[in-house]
């Protein structure tokens, strides 16, 4: 069985190769992405050690991304649900409405030291292209964003906003439309622009130190968030758990990252069950999928027998990916972490409870998986219990398709 | 032994004092018959050696005309077992050495060592895997080797000089070199002495490797490459074969006769 | 000529009938409402000296809303205008995107203090009824909303929101199907349901009692922004201009309260100017139209000379309001403030330069007019002089309206 | 003096021993024309004394009856001019009182003194302003009271004691009292005993003072009301003509047979 080791950042954890637990990751990438990946990994290297680097990001972190963002507790939920407490992060303050704003401001600012005026990235909900685009023009960099078709006009005003901050929007149209080829996409881009741009990918996927720089950069959330639970509790509470969705993993891995060392507090990633009654889940590490190579890295992969990607489903376009992050299939070989799924039913249905109760709190539908998992456990629960979920996105970006869903008409 | 066939085959073309051909075209499409009249139509039109792709969707190195066949070739249902019957067939008929080019999570999701067997009973001469990157492939190319299958490492502009040096001592007897920083079937970006300065730079090196230049070349500048090893062409190609299907023409015929010009300007 | 008191709160600078220099204000109401607007009148004033419900508002202000939002420069505006440093109150990062939270979370504490359990308010754009329902599912309130018909179709987004956080949505058919109409039913429907109920409205308008509380909770921008200016510089710089849009006028009141006192201090209100070469403004102040009295109170108004009210017509549904606080009609009858209006077409381009060069600024068309003035004057401006742009609501809302207009596919 | 021909208009009613009956439609629904045939026919029907609407576009107190009867006038153009130029007519062949009830925006935009001098050449017999409450009209009523106009204060079910009082005291002759917490032309929420009640707590402050019951009075409740001094039907009214317009029927005729009706309810 796979370790993890104490004391040493998760993001370190890999062998010489790029791979968690000598498996997972890696830089399966094509010889021309060889020398950016190296250079890459140099100039990181190099900045997470600079102090006037750090500076500068705890500056961007602080006064654009809008840093700590707050940690509440959700009386009316607690109440209603009548078990453990539950406490929530509210990640979606980022600026943008969601927990790519740290990736975006990380890679624009190393785009930047490379001495590069030009940055891709993919994105799936639209988030992590929103956010790049608006780094990128706060920076000055030309900007161009993947997107698949079919996410494009799903999440079409998180689309509006990555044109307006004047970002190229590529539609991709090959395979499911989705996130995937989209991230397909940009790594062609990159694979011919490499020489004058820098890529961004916008979870903790694809080759490892992809992995680690977007690791890096949400384990802010977590610092943010340990010193409010200082702050609330006093110390760190005996039984706690963390509930955060996993699609790339970008989200759960920063949420996570200063409590892996705790043994006593509960890391539980939710993955996209997809529509009820249909089997195209977006949840590789809850249904066991085949380990596989997607996007230059080693990880499970929704796949056929022919080393297909499958064609996943869910309602929320930011977990609708077939792969997962290196770093949780690791957390998942060493036992650390529990990965279970929601369907797209009770996603809704937890939008609406939480929305409805606590008015503040409007989670996008990615963390409404989340919270279907809070909701599920919690009555069962003792009210010493802490439950922490991580609400990681805002629901603006999900108001057609959540009004079309439950009916509302807008 | 297959990989002697493969040298065997650069000799040849070393002989008559050209560079070989190497077309790309993508297994199966659009169909696993077409596909083998393709192949034969290649083979009698004069291509030296046939690039077979086994495409996979989620691909990141394939530009827009190799998305499309490996799309066409793939909800048709095409899988790796059909590949290998084709070139079964083929080879029945045919001596021209095929090479597969594919990506990692096909080969692991058939199992390394069933695809070398199925390569050397389908008589597989060598394989390209686009995103299995030195050192990362040393296992498996060794394998390959011990199955007289060529695994040909891949090297490109961006390769420092250090790095070229150690994939050029672990490589079999055949390389690719990737002629520009891009994908598939975009336009030749470098000009045509900056590649062949490169080429040379690796003969120099090793100058008992064979060294195939792949990445942009049409029938518009093939020609400058005549003094090379070897050259790849296949977007073009399969653009053919797109087009060959949208106005219902035949695709074998189109695709020969377009590896007839090819052979013959990098011939003259 | 009317005189502002210095050292008093400008929200208590009215006579013993509630008008602001003798003249604009009051309670010009049915004698229905009489009664409860006295009583919360004697409520709010012992609230606002009431150190527990000052501590609660502070709670709720901090960490639902979010206080305080970022003070930011716009580094590059500043020198892509080539004049004046243009800083940036960044109030749409206020929880739900704008600077309404403020108010509804005071109106809601207000109305568990009078023991009601059912609010209800107005809403133009659709912020303050977005807030307010936000509030009212944290307060367990139930809530109605009034909103013009022409503001659901163009401001669906902040519509869902409303549902999804339970409130009931009720479209008003009458009239221009706009703000005014709203405000208009509300108030009918208070006057009905006020024993039970308690009414929010949505802007510092309405009778006196509503100008005041709704003022008093926006001033927080001014006490936060305060601070971050002295943070910034060290003192009061002698030359700051402050740029708010003008529609009813809550953002403004709240963005210059503190500031009032400071005679160098320049404080300028933007009304919007409507379509270019349309007349339909909803400027009164800029256009010295005639004073009356709407939705109870005494004000300047777009109307015509038989009292009836003119239609407006802005791009931005928020502004499109044709009368404006009494506390605007006092600033201006005192010359503390100078107003001033922008076009549909200006704004649409203030827009556009902000969001292209600043990128983690995404104004909505309410402060896009604001920017529009900045834009106009910077340039002429010394590199002494500091602009602050109140941001106050995020372009989300507008992703409809926006991409239309400037022919983005979404 | 027209105010005191609205005293002798409830003294007479008085004498008969019943309550007056009062009518509340828009003025120039749904144009000048049919507006005045209206007030004509509800005149010729019995009603005492008519309430004619200067109707307010951004008004706040009435019910989406009257809100439709004020839009048609609205729309049609009617200007206060017009409501005065219908009043002067209609007073010129009719004895009955006519009071306008309005809005203070409408009044200000016309100029108060030139309001007062106008319904006094049109023989307007009293003024209610919905939104112009005790004590901030006072001014404006005794300019009133100074050209005979009665100026009638409102009072309502949560109007205290204490203000009840001051406003009976400053009050003229006539005072209205709205009978619940509503826009007009809700359902009756309060029943007509509670109504009454605070009818006669009224009536015992100031015993002189005529008090008009108004909102939410229908055919159905109207009788129970047969003791006060006076109430009012006015949604009922407005509908009625709102029918008759989309059914292509005579407005006049049809109120007119309405108001037949209360009035028979009103006296039996
Ligand atoms: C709000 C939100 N949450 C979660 C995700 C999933 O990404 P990750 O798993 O990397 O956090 C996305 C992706 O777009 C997102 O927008």
């Amino acid at each position: 069985m796979m370790k993890l080791e104490k004391g040493i950042p998760i993001i370190d954890q890999h062998d010489a190769n790029g791979y968690w637990g000598g498996k997972f990751g890696g830089n399966q990438i094509a010889e021309s992405l060889n020398y950016p990946i190296e250079e890459l990994t140099r100039e990181f290297e190099k900045l997470r050690n600079d102090a006037t680097f750090i500076a500068e990001r705890d500056y961007y972190f602080k006064n654009f991304v809008g840093a700590p963002t707050p940690f509440i507790k959700l009386e009316n939920l607690t109440k209603h649900l009548g078990g453990a407490q539950i406490y929530c992060k509210l990640v979606s303050k980022a600026t943008g409405g969601a927990h790519k704003a740290y990736n975006a401001v990380v890679h624009s600012l190393i785009c930047k030291r490379l001495g590069k005026t030009y940055i891709g990235g993919d994105t799936g909900a639209g988030y992590a292209g929103k956010m790049l685009s608006m780094a990128a023009a706060k920076f000055n960099l030309k900007c161009k964003i993947f997107m698949g078709a079919k996410d494009v006009e799903r999440q079409s005003i998180n689309v509006f906003s990555m044109r307006s901050y004047g970002a190229e929007v590529v539609p991709v149209n090959s395979g499911s439309q989705t996130l995937v080829d989209a991230v397909s996409e940009c790594m062609r881009w990159w694979t011919s622009e490499n020489e004058e741009a820098h890529m961004c990918v916008g979870s903790t996927v694809g080759p490892t130190i992809f992995v680690k720089i977007c690791a890096w950069s949400t384990a802010q959330i977590s610092r943010e968030m340990k010193k409010q639970v200082m702050d609330e509790f006093g110390e760190v509470p005996k039984d706690m758990k963390l509930i955060n969705c996993v699609g790339g993993g970008s989200s759960a891995a920063g949420f996570w990252n200063e409590w892996i060392d705790y043994d006593n507090i509960e890391l539980i990633g939710v993955e996209a069950g997809g529509p009820e009654g249909s089997s195209k889940h977006a949840a590789p590490l809850t249904n066991d999928s085949r380990i596989g190579v997607l996007h230059g890295a080693t990880q499970y992969v929704i796949q056929d027998d022919q080393g297909e990607i499958e064609e996943t489903e869910s309602i929320s376009a930011g977990l609708d990916y077939p792969g997962v992050s290196p770093l949780h299939c690791f957390l998942k070989e060493t036992g650390r972490a529990r990965y279970t799924s929601a369907s797209d039913e009770e996603a809704l249905e937890a939008f609406q409870l939480v929305s409805k109760n606590e008015g503040f709190v409007s989670p996008s539908l990615e963390p409404s998986h989340a919270f279907a998992e809070a909701i599920k456990i919690a009555p069962k629960l003792s009210k010493d219990t802490i439950i922490v979920v991580d609400s990681c996105g805002d629901s603006a970006k999900d108001s057609k398709i959540i009004a079309e869903r439950l009916g509302y008409k807008i | 032994m297959t990989s002697s066939s493969l040298i065997k085959s650069f000799e040849r073309v070393k002989e008559d004092n050209r560079a070989a051909l190497l077309t790309y075209t993508v297994g199966g499409d659009p169909d696993k018959k077409t596909s083998l009249n393709i192949f034969k139509s290649i083979a009698e039109s004069g291509a030296d050696i046939i690039e077979c792709g086994l495409g996979h969707g989620a691909n990141i190195g394939d530009g827009g005309a190799i998305q499309d066949s490996t799309y066409r070739a793939l909800s048709g249902g095409i899988k790796t077992d059909d590949i290998f019957e084709i070139i079964e067939d083929f080879k029945k008929d045919y001596e021209t050495d095929v090479i597969i080019m594919t990506y990692q999570n096909k080969i692991m999701a058939y199992g390394e060592e069933d695809f070398i067997k199925k390569c050397t009973s389908s008589k597989v001469s060598g394989i390209i895997c686009v995103d299995w990157p030195w050192p990362l492939n040393l296992d498996f190319a060794k394998k390959c080797k011990e199955n007289s299958i060529v695994f040909i490492q891949l090297l490109c502009p961006t390769t420092n000089e250090d790095r070229l040096k150690n994939i050029l001592n672990d490589a079999h007897e055949v390389v690719y070199y990737i002629s520009m920083l891009s994908t598939t079937g975009q336009k030749l970006k470098v000009s045509s002495d900056e590649i062949k300065k490169r080429f040379n730079l690796i003969k120099k090196i090793s100058p008992d490797k064979k060294c195939i230049i792949g990445f942009g070349i049409t029938a518009d500048t093939i020609n400058d490459f005549k003094d090379t090893d070897a050259c790849v062409v296949g977007s073009a190609l399969c653009k053919e074969i797109t087009r060959s299907i949208d106005e219902e023409l035949n695709p074998a015929t189109n695709v020969g006769n377009m590896v007839s010009d090819l052979k013959q300007k990098l011939s003259s």
